[in-house]
């Protein structure tokens, strides 16, 4: 981080005592509190939750792995001789080392560099140097088993070339974990087409994790905040889009369409836009095209699957985008970028170029980065408060207008309930 | 020599592309985000890049521009549209090497840099070190950039990287 | 800060019980304690206090504004269309941000980035985009109303060119708060001819925000510390001086006159004093005249108006000082530095010649500053202990000689009741 | 060329002003401060101040010194009379530029810097990066400065800054 | 530290109860936990034990002192005109100032830059300028006696030219406190010749300060972890080696003795460890001659001195550590390396050719200092858990064979009791 | 000139040395070490130490090196032996001073660096700043260095100084 953050004064003294208005009101203390974020790691990240791990494509042959991380947790991705996927906490049994150092790699086994314990693939402790000690002296005693001093195993889930793992046992299979709506574009995306991953971006954002969901669970700004989109065409508050809500108001799909004959700004509307400038005009207007691939109405689909994962599908540059919480006043953003087996030269580069409205420097990434560090600033050093959630009225769920903070309290009455607040 | 020490040949040409980067420097570094594109060709390619993707051959950019109007219409939006906190960037830049460069007029050089991010109210923090990779060639009014690559060591971004490096 | 600061020892186990000797010792905590700091800014910096916010120069015309702090908490202070100077929270109403960016500038309101609410400059909000939704559907309820939803308005005082806010209601007046005897001195340097800002020092100083008061509240170092002051004769031991302490003891006024001779160390006093070297000699020594120009019997007057506000009226170099704490172990220092309007550039050069004495960078300034670190290192690092504050005995209040502590232990009294120690 | 790429005329200039440039910063960095007004001219101008004031053309210095005697008082005063605790310091220069060469003799030029500051048992930070608007002269010895502004991007200092620049 | 540690999920939730294995199991928060830290200050650090201050050959004549650490405690060591050593706190009688500032240096007494009061070399206030005040007014009461103010002594413990001191009174003797098993392996070092200091290396570990302990108490990891050990011969599972601990358990020495010829690895060890390539030749073996010169049967002793004192006799290159804790996640080593007046030029190159092999760039070093990272990052990152120490099964105390956690075993024991865990 | 100012005759050595720090720099940023032997004659000292034991003339190095199979034995133990953790490398140098140049060949010379470190999923830090002290021959393909003596102001090594400055 920056400076190292204030202390926000009260905070102590806070009750945790969410406000009488209800969902329309959210307390500070949500995103400055270590108990709360505390409590967050052991309930959601830790708890019944699907997380996103890594891609397929990420592990193309047996004997690759890769460094990742279940919320905060470092784990490790493995596909072992037979091609299945693996997920097993980076901390040796011994004594504890985060054993696994290199971000991607290939290997036969998982060696801790302190004391060269053993694992497989799969994360069964195989051997310990000096088991049996030397010349009859020392090492591990007699009733020590191997099988007993494993990697700390997760449970995994696949679907379309992505791997999913949780520490929770008895999960629900990821498809009811997700719900049918949620499954439709989720599906869209990884469409059967084998993955490319085209490369990485990672950041930090000075800001508490859920603002990045809540960021994406708010089409309200996107029209404000986001004036290359406005003026570029490609979305703009009257277009046909759709706010998703699952059953459970955890998951989101912000959607829109491209309006087919550009920019089409009500004049009612651009009053309200002050992002709005009328003689703007891009030089290479094409990298904005959309070409159709997807079997899905919209254009656009940027997915929140609670609690760490986002896909974006931005017109035909794609990405998946990973949260890694690091306290409450921080996260770090893991975006891996793909295209398809099979796509042209042509299409890969217009997929690149298009790359330029997304991640930390992209035209619309920098904005929502800006604004994420912009709130947690209000709430880490202004005087204990509580924000306003009240676009649309009381209404959750599903909305087909974009005016609407609906999806945001569908997102806090899951989370309420979760965390007993 | 093998370990690729420049030949005397080639330092008129280091020296000059030591002025080109300090000129490009001072542009950035004065927020003149519209003259950046006066630097490279028409036809130039621009990208921005973690280490682990250049090391790794993957083609993604944080920043990718090919050709001139994309670069202006990168300048345009930083300018015109994008919503983003005052901050002063500083470059220091160093350690150019000349590569190559060969008959076709086309020079490839390198050279490496540590881009500075001060914020209002903030302490200034190390935004990112890297290293240009770069391919020049000679117009009308001097050395121009055909390509740039920059690469960066500071896999993790700080929030955002607003500004070319 | 430099290095972690290193957990001090007990620190926890420390029952914030005040020593038995009374005002004649502080301890360790005071400086130290996250618990302390956290009703430092409750009681003192968002309680019944005026705090300095602006300069009205740096307020030129109507639209000017500027981001400043109260305590740690950051406000806007703005000059609305007809002139009346503003001070508001800089926090959205809606979810939030931290709005105003920028350290200066005009505008005609102020728009909050992420979703572009707008405030007047007053801070009521006066726009809320898309308020009645699009194509009636979405949009803010029908019982919003905008009246309601404002920026958070603080209460705000002006004297002579400067302007204080605090977020109590029913604040007594600036004069009532300072007092008589501290206005004269504030009046002498704020006489009524219009200040022009020459510019801005900034730094931090890692050490607790109450030092900055002690460190000026503390004659018996000046004549110790500085060096410079001694050798050229500005400070020495025996000049006229004073140490004024309201009746409140939480301002003061440190106050000397130069010697008009220059030097005039009496023996007694040199052998008392390590840094005086009779040999020394300065190249330029016009840069320390002082040029009559206040209506005050002192040459140099050191004002701390309590809780973070310092007006350094040293010879003929001025500036006002804001002190904005960040936890107990760093504050930040603003330097405003000023002339008159009307001054000459040859009085203008001098002010800015003399300015070689103060700031961060100044020869009296690196001292104090290095000084304060080393006493919250002592703090930090030791074992927990206590310090003394015998000089003078049990005087209190103001003196006419400089070898006291007198107004350290009246801004305790006057501390200790307000923080319930 | 508009966006000030040096003409080659005034690269001779710009080995100069690096190697001026790197025997101040041995100077500083060694902390031999009675020795750095040798790099000044007798009238010489010396200011440091932060990028908020060169923007707003507010003429405050953190160090303000006009002529040599006063840039000798500043060195005895750092040498002699103030107390400050043991450090390192070292700079890092780059990107020299020079903007003209006048009949009058006059160069202007500015560079780049980085000032690293280590006290005892503690890690190094970055005091601050900035800028110098250099006006140079030539003395009988060499290039002299008739004019140094060190503009500082990193307007928080960290507790104080005890030498030159 | 680099990044900010994340917060551990659940410690909080921690009732610091040791697993039910017992010394088999160490559980992660003693290695995290503030409030164990804290502890750790009290009762070891401050409590009844004697720590590594300084070499008496850094304090060469009369007004030699250095500044040092006792844990995380600033003190000064001098050596007064006498030639008698004295340990003081680093603390200032008066506001509390770290008063001491360069690391080496000469002076006839400590003065405090605030206010110049002034301590002789042992600690005794010996001045308060204007004590008597100025013109009769002000200065310190009457009945403020010197005597009563000065720095805070600490107990002096030399042997062989090494110094150490302890804030508990009634200190049983240094040569009671280590053994005299230790005690032999010490003396064989610092065997009556005199010291001469070699150098300085400083480095952070980001891992908890017992770590380093440990390290050095499981002759286990040498032979795996330090390929070049087993690769040139110096050490291998199976050569004449032991790990001494004393009566108490928190003292230790890892001791071997190197082949005389040359690597001799039995087939059967080499197949356990990974590290051994049969192919690797040094291009200068012979800096890895070992040139007797110690009354010691082994050529390579390893002494950890309970709390904050290593003693390195690696072959010929030599060297003492000092730990110095920095909260439970990060501590500070300095180690000084030295040899012994009358050493000939080759010999002195000698030792520092070998020196390669220690300290933060040395062949070993780095492996260590890696090592203990990743350790703590699993235990900071990862769901909270406890480490394995059953090398060895329930053996404790000293040892002859390497393949055995006997001695962190012992340590632990040790440990608990103190703690009260 | 007393300060120590270059000469216009020792520029081209100065431009010289740049060449080779920066091919020295580009090899090391590289990861291959096994080429770093390759910039040093067969009697070379290496050796890399804090400035305070510079300062007080104490003989010590992390890493101490005398002659070539010493610098072979150093680059063999790292690339071969020796446990690390990954990271990316980065120098920046600045600030070349020839300060002699003798009848018997051997150039005197000096040059700020920084050195950045980045590990996997770590935010770049300054692993050190400091000054090289070098003594170089000319052999058959250029410049080699006599004697490399790497002195940091960063006194305190964040947890290992893994590969030479
Ligand atoms: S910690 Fe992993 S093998 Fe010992
Ligand atoms: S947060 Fe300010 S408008 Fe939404
Ligand atoms: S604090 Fe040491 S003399 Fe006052
Ligand atoms: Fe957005
Ligand atoms: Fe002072
Ligand atoms: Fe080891």
């Amino acid at each position: 981080m920056r400076d190292g953050v204030p202390e926000k004064p009260n905070e102590m003294a806070t009750d945790l005592r969410w406000p009488a208005e209800g969902l329309s009101r959210i307390p500070d203390w949500v995103y400055t509190s270590e108990a709360i974020y505390r409590r967050e790691i052991e309930r959601i990240f830790h708890g019944f939750t699907w997380n996103f791990v890594a891609l397929e494509a990420e592990l193309p042959e047996p004997g690759s792995f890769k460094r990742s991380f279940l919320g905060p947790t470092p784990v490790v991705v493995t596909r072992d001789r037979e091609g299945v996927i693996h997920v097993v906490e980076n901390r040796c049994a011994h004594r504890g080392a985060e054993l696994c150092r290199a971000a991607l790699g290939k290997a036969t086994e998982l060696i801790c560099p302190y004391h060269q314990w053993t694992y497989d693939l799969a994360g069964n402790l195989a051997a310990v140097p000096f088991r049996r000690g030397v010349q009859n002296q020392g090492g591990m005693p007699n009733d020590f088993r191997l099988e007993e001093h494993g990697l700390r195993k997760l449970k995994v889930a696949t679907r379309g070339g992505v791997v999913f793992a949780s520490f929770a046992s008895g999960m629900e299979s990821f498809e009811d974990y997700v719900g049918s709506e949620i499954l439709r574009d989720f599906d869209a995306t990884f469409d059967g087409r084998t993955l490319t991953v085209l490369g990485y971006y990672r950041n930090t954002i000075p800001a508490n994790w859920k603002m990045y969901h809540e960021n994406l669970k708010d089409p309200y700004h996107a029209t404000l905040l986001h004036a290359f989109l406005v003026n570029f065409g490609l979305l703009v508050a009257g277009n046909k889009s759709a706010m998703v809500v699952d059953a459970s108001g955890r998951h989101g799909t912000m959607a829109s369409a491209k309006p087919p004959d550009g920019p089409n700004v009500d004049s009612a509307a651009k009053k309200e836009m002050r992002a709005f400038s009328a003689n703007l005009r891009l030089n290479e207007p094409r990298f904005l095209d959309y070409v159709r691939e997807f079997d899905s109405p919209w254009s656009v689909t940027m997915q929140t699957i609670w609690p760490n994962f986002i896909v974006q599908r931005e017109l035909n540059t794609l990405g998946v985008r990973q949260i890694v919480p690091r306290g409450p006043h921080e996260f770090l953003m893991i975006w891996t970028m793909f295209g398809y087996e099979g796509d042209s030269e042509e299409m890969t580069r217009h997929r690149l170029r298009q790359g330029n409205l997304m991640g930390p420097a992209g035209f619309l990434g920098i904005e929502d980065n800006e604004a994420m560090r912009f709130v947690q600033q209000g709430m880490d050093r202004s005087r204990p408060a509580q924000s306003l959630v009240a676009l649309g009225g009381r209404e959750e769920g599903t909305t087909e207008h974009i005016i609407t903070e609906a999806a945001i309290r569908s997102l806090y009455r899951h989370y309420r309930e979760l965390m007993d607040l | 020599m093998s370990d690729g020490r420049a030949s005397p040949g080639l330092r008129e040409l280091r020296l000059e592309i030591e002025e080109f980067n300090s000129a490009y420097a001072a542009v950035l570094d004065a927020g003149k985000i519209e003259e950046w594109p006066h630097f490279f060709t028409e036809d130039a390619i621009y990208r921005i890049t973690g280490r682990e993707n250049a090391d790794a051959g993957l083609p993604v950019g944080l920043v990718y521009c090919e050709g001139m109007s994309m670069l202006r219409d990168r300048a345009l939006a930083i300018a015109k549209t994008t919503m983003f906190a005052p901050r002063y960037l500083l470059h220091l830049m160093s350690n150019v090497r000349v590569l190559s460069s060969s008959t076709s007029g086309v020079i490839n050089a390198t050279a490496n840099y540590a881009l500075f991010e001060t914020l209002v109210d903030e302490k200034t923090i190390l935004q990112q070190v890297g290293r240009y990779h770069d391919r020049f060639v000679r117009g009308a009014a001097g050395l121009l950039l055909k390509e740039r690559i920059c690469v960066y060591d500071s896999l993790i971004i700080d929030t955002a990287l607003v500004f070319p490096v």
